[in-house]
Parts: structure tokens; C-alpha cells; sequence
């Protein structure tokens, strides 16, 4: 436990670090990377922990996003209070996430969730556009700082705090549980442990990640557009990050979301055109198909090698 | 309302064409073949570059579309289902990464924006204010004739029955000597052929876009999940009932609120009724 | 694996750093631009290559600003508006260009708009026509100063059209009822409440029924019923996404009721053929230059060299957003002269006094000049800050019309039909609809 | 000695098939109870019914006098009772420490994320069922069948149950197994645990338990001490029928 903080202390440092050495440009990078991070964090909260995926978690994100944007561009609520209202609303929509999770899962789960996201997009439209904005949706919203490098401090922070929360929260015991949900759902019901109560905790968890990332990325941006929220390329960039990093820790999707942020921005100078997109696409399609459990594993087999055989433990990270 | 009769008929035929395919490699493969979209793309573009750019005949076009949606289904089982091995949220993911991926192809060869197929059959008449292109009425008549053979071809031939084993029970069917990976590849072909069949009728109806993709397939998901998986009448039914629905939300209520109220009848069964309206048959 | 996350860091930061030196190497005596676009859309093309031939005479001419040659940096957006985002901070800040001209739908450009803000770089939008745009110059124009639209703005173009209205149709031929078909878009909302304000008053046309519909319609059949039972002369249609469903199945579907207004996919050369044939008499509203307009000699040389270059890929033929760029990026190196440079207290008000007149016959035939903060269009009683001088009084001698009509005819030619000044062909109903 | 378990004339069916059929019987605290019958009598389906997987369609199931039958299943767990299963289904990717320590979860969130987890608590009942120290870090996969039935009844026993239901506990295990699988329960049993216990088995069961009740259709048809239960006509006729 000592040896993992220190190393998440270096990492932090390390990272701190950054702005004195990069380019502006990079931190640009860096901070979507962070954004994406969270976002697929809070998407393994839910999906890679108990198991129930969601193939609609912009739907979340966009509750957090919207309602801090229309909050602070239309009735000037200061950020320091819209962002926790958008979080609380994005955790009253977890809760209508987590209705069907009662009843279903797997593959019905996972459709209804996408249903939840189509629904929002069409809604977004067509409820209140002098809210939300309709199809143009808001551009000028109040951001929180300017320039790159407050920027990354803040995206990195706030990524930060929440990848150790998560994982100080996925080594106590309710860690355990929730992995165990998505091993044998009735077992755990079995051992006493109340899953519904549990399996809410999880979506609240995730709620709040993705109510906080969606807030803060509404408020970096500047501006905010359905299309580009409710989206199921987002959903594809989201989810991908999270595995192709390696799902149910907490490191995997930061190293997935910042490998897909970076292999997209570093392919444009070479590929400026649409062949960019299908480049990215396949080298992310063949390493989940090559690699389901992710870069994690690829790194825990190359460490295995290299230590001689000794089993790591970073499957716990 | 004989207007409405006569349009959700002829949408909800369009409907049920497009969601048969989806089905099957539901029920049989008991995986969500989330690239299915992509199928009816790869089958509109093909038509279109046989009989638009190159002039071709209609019908030799027609055929190198099913071929290419055939192609892709056998393609798709083979490189990414079978090494998968049955583990759905894996399939369904690379079949979403995959279709995201068709897509950005799509965009390389045929550029981004939309085209627009001629009628495969000309001609209108007119029923009061009702217009009926013969071209949806030959879609209509092609669906119920696709559903009925498929039928048939399921509960008549061998590979039919072979099929039907695999969707009830893959392991026993596997013991009593059926060679369920040569069921799998040969639905996967079907599933693309008919998934091909119907984007060139769809893209008549509509238009080909590189993000086309997306809209069919959520209506094959909103019938399979409101009928059940499975049966092939309960998908009939559905697409009817989701048809119909369309119809009557745009004359009577708003045109705009078309996509709300698919949406909330797919949630609305999930958590109602989670086997969908007509249980969790076989095939 | 701590080590090899370590290791793949400092590959990364090599990476970047390799990265931002080969930026510096070109630095004395180039002038750096960027373009932001989607590179797959023909409208996206057009801007790109109209820039591109635009550097490539300016830098043929001995360069700019005291012999420097222009380099242009391209950065692909998808049409999508989060990769909008990161590719106008790519150019900002990886590549430190001095000027952006832009050519991408309404949501992206107010997607990067507050990076433009931050960055403080001059920015030319080509084809966003959105009136939110300008309205943002109107109430705060020193954050907003550097940008600036030569299309002109959505809100002008309603304007004609119900000049249209008056002259044509109604007073030729005579219709009294229209039906409006607007899809469920910021866009089509705008258009819609300006048109049916103005229509009545302005132009004796009553509208008796407005059907809002999902631009992802699949079947447009009732939709056409309702329009048809409505008892209207005519159809307004109001589209910009997914344009094509609806004329083509209105051509499909040979809807006895003919149909004017805003369709977006018409605007381009490449519409006959992505529709088939199927999109003969469609008219629709179009920014100037555009499918069948005649041009002035200035633009007809442009549009050769274009055709010579391109014509072999899509858009064979320029879209109006090409002759933009094509105008725009002189005129902004025109300003960068005078001002010395791209710097915002200089450039802007050397921008903003560009006025490029392009004559055709002796008469004012194209303007690409800008309305300056505070300056009030009479028509309308408002100012548009930095939108293209477009002029909605005919005879239009004060520069050219906000829009244009634009007729396709069943045999695939298309003409402007309206205003009289440019008109060079007929309006026309398509032969199945019964008169 | 009070009823621990008591149900009353149990009936469930499923669809038009009756799974229980008016079943009643009981056991007693630091009883044990063998649960004997042909396959498809309705065995496993009382299992189900008693931990709240299914609901019966009537009668009554109470432990400790209280009525059970409407508590969620892990509320059931709570209240004192706890199944293993004919096929064991581990957490498959912890090792045994991580299945004992689920089973020793208090529920309450809060607990669960301040107080730490106990590895004393986790290898004391690890060795209570014959674990060697070292199996604390092996995984299910790595586990022979004996040694999986071993981590059922610890993940079980986890929860500190008051009455145990073991379906087949026997089943798919080398004579080698089954010996030290017994021996285990007697252990058990003579430290006072209730149990009922339902084994095709029929030779090694019978050390094992107080008391037996027969069962086929849904319905107990001879009840007493365990050969008096296998000299009963009609459970012969019952087993030979089959």
C-alpha cells in the first residue's frame, strides 16, 4: 500500500512537472486526455466493476454538462454553484439509469442505456431549445480558467483526485463487492450483502464522476452541441478507452483514454484527411480483439516476463 | 385514416426488412451484432456504385450488393465472432468499434455526402391524398416475401432446422452432430445478405450517408427488444406496431416527437417487461 | 510496469518536443494560416481549395507582408464539433498560425468560437451563416473582434425570400396559402419565425399550417399527406440536414404541390448527381455565388483555374463557400498589408475597411465587403457586425442580394430565377403539378 | 430445543408443474437434517424457496419463530441462513481470501468502505474448512473440485449462518474428498451447527444427520430417524420406481 502511493505521488509529480517541458500544444492534448479519462472511469465504475454496461454513459456526462451550461450562460448561477447542482442532476439521472438495472442486464442493459442517450439527444432538441440551444446548442459558456497551462493543472487535478478516490475506494471492502457483483450477482446476494444498495452506490459513484467531468469539460469548452455529446462515436471513444487501457482498475483507463487521445492527435500531421478516423479505428478494433483485457495486461504479461515468472499484482492497481 | 392504413403498412414492411436480419444472428448466435447497420450500408453503397457510377444494370447491381452484405457477414464472423468465442459484450464492443470503423471507409471511398438511390421500380399512384411510389410498394411486397421464405427456408430445409437447433440449445445441437460453427458462418451470411436487401431499399426510401448506419440499426433494436428475440412473426408484429406508431405520431400528434416515442416504448418494455412482448422464443 | 508507464512517457514527451521544433525551423520567413474544415464535405473542399488558390497567387506574386511565403496548416474537424475543438487549438497552439479561414456547419464554428476568443486569432468563416454569431459581435464586440463571416447571415436571407414571396409567388403566379415544412433545427426555427412573421404582411401570404419534423425522418409520406390536406398553394420547405430525403421523395413521390423554400443540399453542383436526376424542380434559396449564377470575369477566372486544377475530383465545381475563401483570404492579407501583420488593433479595422467590388456589364455585380460595428442595415433597423455588406433593397445596386433563387430543372440544369437583376432563367413548378 | 427452521405446508409451481406440493417439516437448533428423494422431488426447489430465490405460492417459511417468507434473499442471510450449491460458483477471479471476505461483509456501505477487511477473521475460517495457508491466495481456477466445495461452505460459513443448506455437497468429489468433506461436517456438527442436507449419497449422509425426511412430488412422505426414513415402504417404492 506505502509503495503504490508513493507511486502514485511520482505520477502526480511527474506530471506536474509537465508544463515546464511540453508544449502548449501537448497540454491541449493532455487535457482531453484527462477528460476522456474520467469519463471512462466513471464508465468502469459501473461497467467494468459491476458488470452492467452501458452504452449510454453520454447521457450522464450530458446531464452534467447541460445543466451546469444552462445554468451558468442562461441565469448566471456562479460555477462554483452550478457545477455541484449539475453533479446532483446527473445523480438523479443515475438513478433513472439504475431503474432497469433492476430488472436486466447484459445485452438489454446495455440497449437501454443506448435508448437513454438517443432520447436525450432528440429531447435536447426539441424541449426548451431556448435552453438548451436546440441542435446549435450554447457556445460561450463561462470557462473556468484560460490558457493551456491552468488548464491541464485543473483537468489533471480534478482527473487526479478522482482516479485516487477511486482507487482508495476499490481497495476497501465495497471494492471487493462490487467486483464480485460482476463475477456471480447471486452469490453476493447470497452472502448476505444487500446488491441492490450496492449496485445503486456504484451508479451513484459513477454519477458523480461523470456529472463532475461533464461540468468541468462543458465549462473548458466553452461550448457545447448534442452532436457532439449524445453521440454513439463518443460512446465508441469512451468505452474503447476504458478498455483497450484495461477495465475494472483505475490506471487502465486513465493509460486507455490517454493512448486514444494521443493516437488520434499524433496520426493528423501524418494522415490530415478522413483516413485518420479509419487508421484510429482499426488499430483500436485489433487491439480489443487481440487484447480484450487491455494495455494493463499486455503490461502485467510483459512485467511477468521480465520479472521471470514472478505473478504480479498490478491487476489490482 | 385510410392514408395512415395504407403508410404504416408500407413503413412498417420497410421496418420488418430491416429488422429480420438483426434477428436472426440474435437468436442464433445470441449476440448483438451491433455493426448490422453497417451491413445495410455496405449494401446501399454497392448498388449504388454498380447501377449510379458504373451504369450497370439494376439487377446485376442488386446481386453484387447481396454478395457484398454476405460477404461482410461471413467476413465479420469469422475475424472477429469466432475468435471472441461467444463472450457477447466482447462481440458486441468490436462490433460497435467495427462499424465506427466501416464507417470512416466509407467516408475514404465514397466521400461524406448524401446520395440518392433512383427508385428500384418507377412509378406513383395515388390514393387521395396518399401518394404510394410503386418503389415501396415493391419493398413492402419484397419484405413480406423475404419473411415468408425465411420462414420456410427455417422450418423447412435442413440448414433451416440446423439453425433452428443452434438458436434453441448450441451446446446439445453441437452433441448431436451439427456443425454449429458452419450454422454460425452460414446465418452470418444470410444475416448480411438481408441486412444488404434491405439498405438498398432503405437508401431508396431515404438516402446513403456515411453515418446511415446508425438509424436502422436502432430500429432493429427497438423490434427485437420489444418483440423478443426470436421469432420471426413476433419481429412481423412489432416492426408493424413501431410502424404504425411513427405513422400516428407524425399525422396526428408532431411530426418531431417520431423518434421520442420509439425511444420510450424500448425503455418502457425493457423495465415492464424485459423478455419484450412476445417472451424469449427460438427461432 | 511502473517503469515501461515511465518509459512510454518519455517517448511521448520526446515525441512532442521533436515536434515543436520542426515548427520553429520554418518561422522567418513564412507566414503560417490555417484552415479548419471537414476535409470529406464538398463545401469543406471548396473552402480548403479556394484558399489554397488564393496562397498560391498571393505567394506566385512575390508573397506577402515584405516577401514571405504563406504556409497552410489544414486541420480535418469530421464535421464534428468536439474535434473542432481540438483541431482549432492544434492550429493555435501547436502550429502558432497567424490567421484561420473556416469552412464547417453552424455547431462547429460555435463550438471552437471561445477558442477563437481566448487565442485572439483572426478567423474567417466561409459557410456558418449562423445570426448567433453575429449577435455575439453585437453585445460584446471587443472579445469578439477578430472574426469575421463573409456568408451572409441566416436572418438576411429570410429577408428575400419574402421578396420572393411578393413578386413571385404571389404576384405571378398567384398563390395565396403556403404550408410550412421546417425541420426541427436552430436553423430551420430561425428561418421559420422570420418568414412566417414577414410573409402575411410583407407579402400577402397566408401561412395556414406548419409541420415541424425530424430532419432523421425515414418516410416523409404523411408528412407530404398533411401538406397536401392542408389546402395550401404551395409548400415552404425549410432544410438543411439530410436535404436530399426530401426532394428526392418529394420527387419520388411526385407530390402534387409544389415546393419552394430552403434546401440545403441543392446548393452544390454535385446535387444532380448524388440525387440520381431525382431532384428536378426543387428552387431553393442560396448564398451568392452559386449553382447557376453567372459570374463576373474576376470570378469566372477564378472558377477556371479551380476546374483546371480540381475538376477531376468532387466538387468538380466550386461552392459558394470556395469563392469565399478564395476572396476572403486575399482580402485578409490585403488588410495584414496595411496593418503590418495579423495583430487584432491593426488588422481588424483594415478588415473591416476591405471592400472588394467585382463588376459584371459595367454594373456592381459581387461585394465582399463587411458591415462595420454600429452601422445599421435599414431594411432590418440592426447592425451585423462584421457579417458579409449584403444588401436585401433591390434594385441591389448597393451590393449584391443577401441570396439568390435557384431553380433545377427536371433535365438537371439550374439557373437563378430571382431577384430580376441576376435572374437568368424562369421559376418553374415541376410538370406534375397540376396548376 | 425450539424449531429453528420450520416451513408449513409449502406449495410452489412453476407454470402448470407443481415443484412443492403442501411440503411441511422442521429442524431444530443443532439439529441436522437429511433431505432425501428421487431427482426432480423438489429439493433443490425447497432450497431456493427457504433462501427467497423463488416465492412460494403459499404456506409459510419461519426462522426463529419469525415469517421469512417475505425478506429478499440476502436479508434471509441475515436473519441466519445460508445454501451452497450443486455446483459450486466461486467469485472466479478473487482468490480465496477475496470469496471468504464477501462472505464476511457486514452490510452496510458505510462499514464496508471504513473498516478494513479482516485477514485473521478470513484465515481462521479458511483453516476451520482444512485450507493450508497458502490456498489464501489461489484462485478458483486453480482449485480441484474438493477444494471448491471447501471455499462454498467457507464463503458460507462466512456469513455465520445458523442453519446451513448443502445441495450435493458430495457431488463430483474422489472418495479421498467426500471423507475429508465429512469428516469436516461432523466437525461442525458437533460444534452445534444446524444444518439440512440434501446428498444422492446416501451411505455418507447418514453419519451425518440426526434425522431424515423423504420426499417425492413436492411432498414428504416419511419422516424420522434416518433408517427408519430408509425402511419406509414408500420411499423404497419412491426410489426403486425411479
Amino acid at each position: 500500500m506505502p509503495r503504490l502511493l508513493l507511486a502514485w505521488a511520482a505520477f502526480a509529480v511527474i506530471m506536474l512537472l509537465l508544463p515546464q517541458v511540453v508544449s502548449p500544444g501537448t497540454l491541449r492534448i493532455i487535457i482531453f486526455a484527462n477528460f476522456l479519462a474520467i469519463f471512462a472511469m466513471s464508465w468502469d465504475f459501473i461497467s467494468g466493476k459491476t458488470g452492467y454496461i452501458s452504452f449510454g454513459h453520454p447521457f450522464l456526462i450530458g446531464i452534467g454538462a447541460y445543466t451546469s451550461a444552462i445554468l451558468s450562460y442562461r441565469f448566471g448561477v456562479p460555477v462554483s454553484l452550478s457545477i455541484p447542482l449539475a453533479v446532483l442532476a446527473t445523480m438523479i439521472g443515475g438513478t433513472l439509469f439504475f431503474l432497469p438495472a433492476l430488472r436486466i442486464k447484459g445485452t438489454y442493459f446495455a440497449l437501454v442505456t443506448l435508448a437513454f442517450m438517443e432520447l436525450m439527444y432528440q429531447l435536447v432538441q426539441v424541449i426548451r431549445p431556448d435552453l438548451t440551444g436546440g441542435t446549435r446548442g450554447i457556445s460561450g459558456i463561462k470557462t473556468i480558467l484560460s490558457g493551456a497551462v491552468p488548464n491541464f493543472y485543473l483537468s489533471f487535478g480534478l482527473m487526479f483526485a478522482i482516479a485516487l478516490a477511486l482507487w482508495l475506494l476499490s481497495r476497501t471492502r465495497i471494492g471487493t463487492a462490487l467486483d464480485a457483483i460482476s463475477m456471480n450477482e447471486e452469490a453476493v446476494s447470497g452472502s448476505g450483502l444487500n446488491t441492490t444498495r450496492l449496485k445503486l452506490f456504484a451508479f451513484m459513484v459513477s454519477a458523480l464522476v461523470a456529472g463532475l467531468g461533464g461540468a468541468f469539460y462543458a465549462h473548458y469548452l466553452g461550448s457545447i452541441a448534442p452532436r457532439a455529446l449524445f453521440d454513439i462515436n463518443f460512446v465508441f471513444t469512451i468505452i474503447v478507452s476504458a478498455l483497450i487501457g484495461g477495465s475494472s482498475t483505475v490506471i487502465g483507463p486513465i493509460i486507455g483514454a490517454y493512448f486514444m487521445t494521443f493516437l488520434l492527435e499524433y496520426l493528423r500531421p501524418v494522415l490530415p484527411g478522413s483516413e485518420r478516423y479509419l487508421v484510429y479505428g482499426l488499430i483500436a478494433l485489433v487491439l480489443y480483439v487481440y487484447q480484450p483485457k487491455g494495455i494493463m495486461e499486455l503490461l502485467r504479461k510483459l512485467g511477468v516476463r521480465a520479472g521471470g515468472g514472478r505473478t504480479g499484482r498490478a491487476g489490482n492497481v | 385514416m385510410l392514408q395512415v392504413l395504407i403508410q404504416g403498412f408500407l413503413l412498417s414492411g420497410l421496418y420488418a426488412l430491416i429488422a429480420v436480419g438483426f434477428t436472426l444472428i440474435f437468436s442464433v448466435g445470441r449476440v448483438l451484432n451491433l455493426a448490422y447497420g453497417a451491413y445495410l450500408m455496405i449494401g446501399g453503397y454497392a448498388y449504388f456504385y454498380m447501377v449510379q457510377t458504373l451504369g450497370m444494370p439494376k439487377l446485376p447491381g442488386f446481386l453484387f450488393a447481396i454478395g457484398m452484405g454476405a460477404l461482410a457477414g461471413v467476413l465479420m464472423y469469422r475475424i472477429l465472432v469466432k475468435r471472441l468465442k461467444g463472450d457477447q459484450v466482447a462481440v458486441e464492443i468490436s462490433t460497435l468499434i467495427l462499424a465506427v470503423v466501416i464507417q470512416a471507409g466509407i467516408v475514404l471511398v465514397f466521400n461524406d455526402s448524401s446520395k440518392i438511390l433512383h427508385p428500384i421500380v418507377d412509378g406513383v399512384w395515388r390514393i387521395g391524398s396518399t401518394t404510394i411510389t410503386n418503389n415501396i410498394l415493391v419493398a413492402m411486397v419484397a419484405s413480406w416475401f423475404i419473411l415468408g421464405g425465411l420462414l420456410l427456408f427455417v422450418k423447412k430445409t435442413h440448414v433451416g432446422r440446423a439453425m433452428q437447433a443452434v438458436s434453441m440449445d448450441a451446446k446439445g445441437a453441437r452433441i448431436s452432430g451439427i456443425n454449429t460453427d458452419r450454422v454460425n458462418m452460414m446465418t452470418w451470411a444470410i444475416s448480411g445478405a438481408l441486412g444488404a436487401v434491405a439498405g438498398v431499399f432503405f437508401a431508396s426510401y431515404t438516402q446513403l450517408n456515411p453515418s446511415m448506419w446508425v438509424a436502422p440499426l436502432i430500429i432493429a433494436v427497438a423490434v427485437v427488444i420489444v418483440g423478443g428475440i426470436g421469432s420471426i412473426v413476433g419481429t412481423l408484429i412489432v416492426a408493424h406496431i413501431i410502424g404504425f406508431m411513427e405513422i400516428i405520431t407524425t399525422t396526428f400528434i408532431a411530426a418531431e416527437l417520431r423518434g421520442v416515442f420509439t425511444m420510450l416504448l424500448i425503455i418502457g418494455v425493457l423495465v415492464i417487461r424485459p423478455q419484450g412482448l412476445f417472451g424469449r422464443g427460438d427461432l | 510496469m511502473r517503469k515501461s508507464a515511465a518509459r512510454t512517457g518519455l517517448a511521448a514527451l520526446t515525441l512532442s518536443l521533436s515536434m515543436s521544433m520542426s515548427t520553429l525551423a520554418f518561422a522567418a520567413d513564412t507566414v503560417k494560416i490555417g484552415f479548419i474544415g471537414s476535409f470529406a464535405s464538398d463545401a469543406g473542399r471548396s473552402t480548403l481549395r479556394g484558399a489554397e488558390i488564393a496562397i498560391e497567387e498571393l505567394n506566385a506574386a512575390g508573397g506577402v507582408l515584405g516577401g514571405k511565403t504563406i504556409q497552410l496548416v489544414k486541420a480535418d474537424t469530421g464535421e464534428d464539433v468536439t474535434e473542432g475543438i481540438k483541431a482549432y487549438e492544434y492550429l493555435a497552439e501547436t502550429e502558432k498560425v497567424e490567421f484561420i479561414v473556416s469552412g464547417d456547419v453552424d455547431d462547429v464554428s460555435l463550438g471552437w468560437l471561445p477558442r477563437m476568443v481566448e487565442y485572439k486569432i483572426p478567423t474567417l468563416d466561409t459557410w456558418t451563416s449562423s445570426i448567433t454569431i453575429i449577435d455575439k459581435l453585437v453585445e460584446d464586440y471587443d472579445s469578439y473582434r477578430m472574426y469575421f463571416m463573409n456568408v451572409a447571415s441566416d436572418e438576411a436571407l429570410a429577408t428575400l425570400y419574402v421578396d420572393f414571396g411578393k413578386d413571385v409567388l404571389a404576384g405571378k403566379m398567384g398563390w395565396k396559402k403556403t404550408v410550412i415544412l421546417q425541420e426541427d433545427t436552430a436553423f430551420g426555427g430561425a428561418i421559420n419565425g422570420l418568414v412566417t412573421g414577414l410573409l402575411a404582411p410583407e407579402a400577402g401570404i397566408e401561412v395556414i399550417d406548419t409541420i415541424v419534423y425530424d430532419p432523421s425522418t425515414v418516410d416523409f409520406s404523411p408528412i407530404f399527406s398533411r401538406a397536401v390536406d392542408s389546402g395550401a398553394d404551395f409548400i415552404y420547405i425549410i432544410s438543411s440536414v439530410n436535404s436530399q430525403v426530401v426532394s428526392s421523395q418529394y420527387v419520388k413521390q411526385q407530390v402534387p404541390l409544389a415546393m419552394t423554400g430552403v434546401n440545403v443540399a441543392a446548393l452544390g453542383q454535385e446535387y444532380w448527381e448524388d440525387t440520381g436526376g431525382s431532384g428536378g424542380g426543387i428552387s431553393t434559396l442560396s448564398p451568392v455565388p452559386s449553382v447557376g449564377f453567372s459570374l463576373d470575369p474576376v470570378s469566372q477566372a477564378f472558377a477556371d483555374k479551380y476546374v483546371a486544377k480540381y475538376g477531376s475530383e468532387r466538387p468538380k465545381y466550386p461552392h459558394f463557400n470556395g469563392f469565399n475563401a478564395y476572396f476572403g483570404v486575399k482580402q485578409a492579407f490585403a488588410a495584414a498589408e496595411e496593418a503590418g501583420g495579423f495583430g487584432l488593433d491593426a488588422w481588424v479595422p483594415a478588415m473591416e475597411n476591405q471592400d472588394l467590388i467585382l463588376e459584371k456589364d459595367g454594373q456592381m455585380w459581387m461585394r465582399y465587403g463587411f458591415w462595420k460595428p454600429g452601422e445599421v442595415e435599414e431594411r432590418t433597423g440592426r447592425t451585423y457586425p462584421h457579417n458579409l455588406r449584403f444588401d436585401i433593397t433591390p434594385p441591389y445596386d448597393d451590393g449584391a442580394p443577401s441570396m439568390v433563387v435557384v431553380q433545377w430543372y427536371e433535365d438537371g440544369s439550374s439557373k437563378v430565377v430571382y431577384p430580376p437583376k441576376y435572374a437568368n432563367g424562369e421559376f418553374q413548378v415541376p410538370s406534375w403539378v397540376k396548376q | 430445543m425450539s424449531s429453528l427452521l420450520v416451513l408449513d405446508n409449502v406449495v410452489k409451481r412453476f407454470g402448470g408443474i407443481v415443484a412443492t406440493n403442501g411440503l411441511s417439516f422442521h429442524v431444530d437448533r443443532g439439529e441436522s437434517l437429511a433431505l432425501i428423494g428421487p431427482n426432480g422431488a423438489g429439493k433443490t426447489t425447497i432450497f431456493s424457496l427457504i433462501m427467497g430465490e423463488h416465492r412460494q405460492n403459499s404456506g409459510t417459511i419461519k426462522l426463529n419463530g419469525e415469517e421469512i417468507s417475505n425478506l429478499p434473499t440476502h436479508k434471509r442471510i441475515q436473519k441466519g441462513v445460508a445454501r451452497t450449491y450443486q455446483v459450486p460458483r466461486p467469485f472466479s477471479e478473487m482468490d480465496v481470501a477475496g470469496n471468504i471476505r464477501v462472505g464476511m461483509m457486514p452490510d452496510n456501505l458505510w462499514q464496508m468502505i471504513t473498516r478494513g477487511a479482516d485477514p485473521d477473521g478470513e484465515l481462521a475460517i479458511a483453516r476451520s474448512v482444512g485450507f493450508r495457508d497458502a490456498d489464501l491466495s489461489r484462485k478458483p481456477s486453480e482449485l480441484s473440485m474438493g477444494d471448491l466445495r471447501k471455499l462454498e461452505l467457507a464463503r458460507t460459513l462466512a456469513t455465520r449462518p445458523e442453519v446451513m443448506l448443502l445441495d450435493e455437497v458430495f457431488a463430483g468429489l474422489t472418495v479421498g474428498e467426500i471423507e475429508q468433506i465429512s469428516h469436516l461436517l461432523a466437525e461442525k456438527r458437533k460444534q452445534g451447527l444446524t444444518y439440512i442436507i440434501v446428498s444422492h449419497d446416501l451411505r455418507a449422509l447418514e453419519p451425518l444427520v440426526d434425522r431424515a425426511v423423504a420426499m417425492t412430488f413436492g411432498k414428504a412422505i416419511a419422516e424420522g430417524s434416518f433408517s427408519d426414513v430408509m425402511d419406509d415402504e414408500a420411499v423404497r417404492s419412491a426410489y426403486l420406481g425411479q
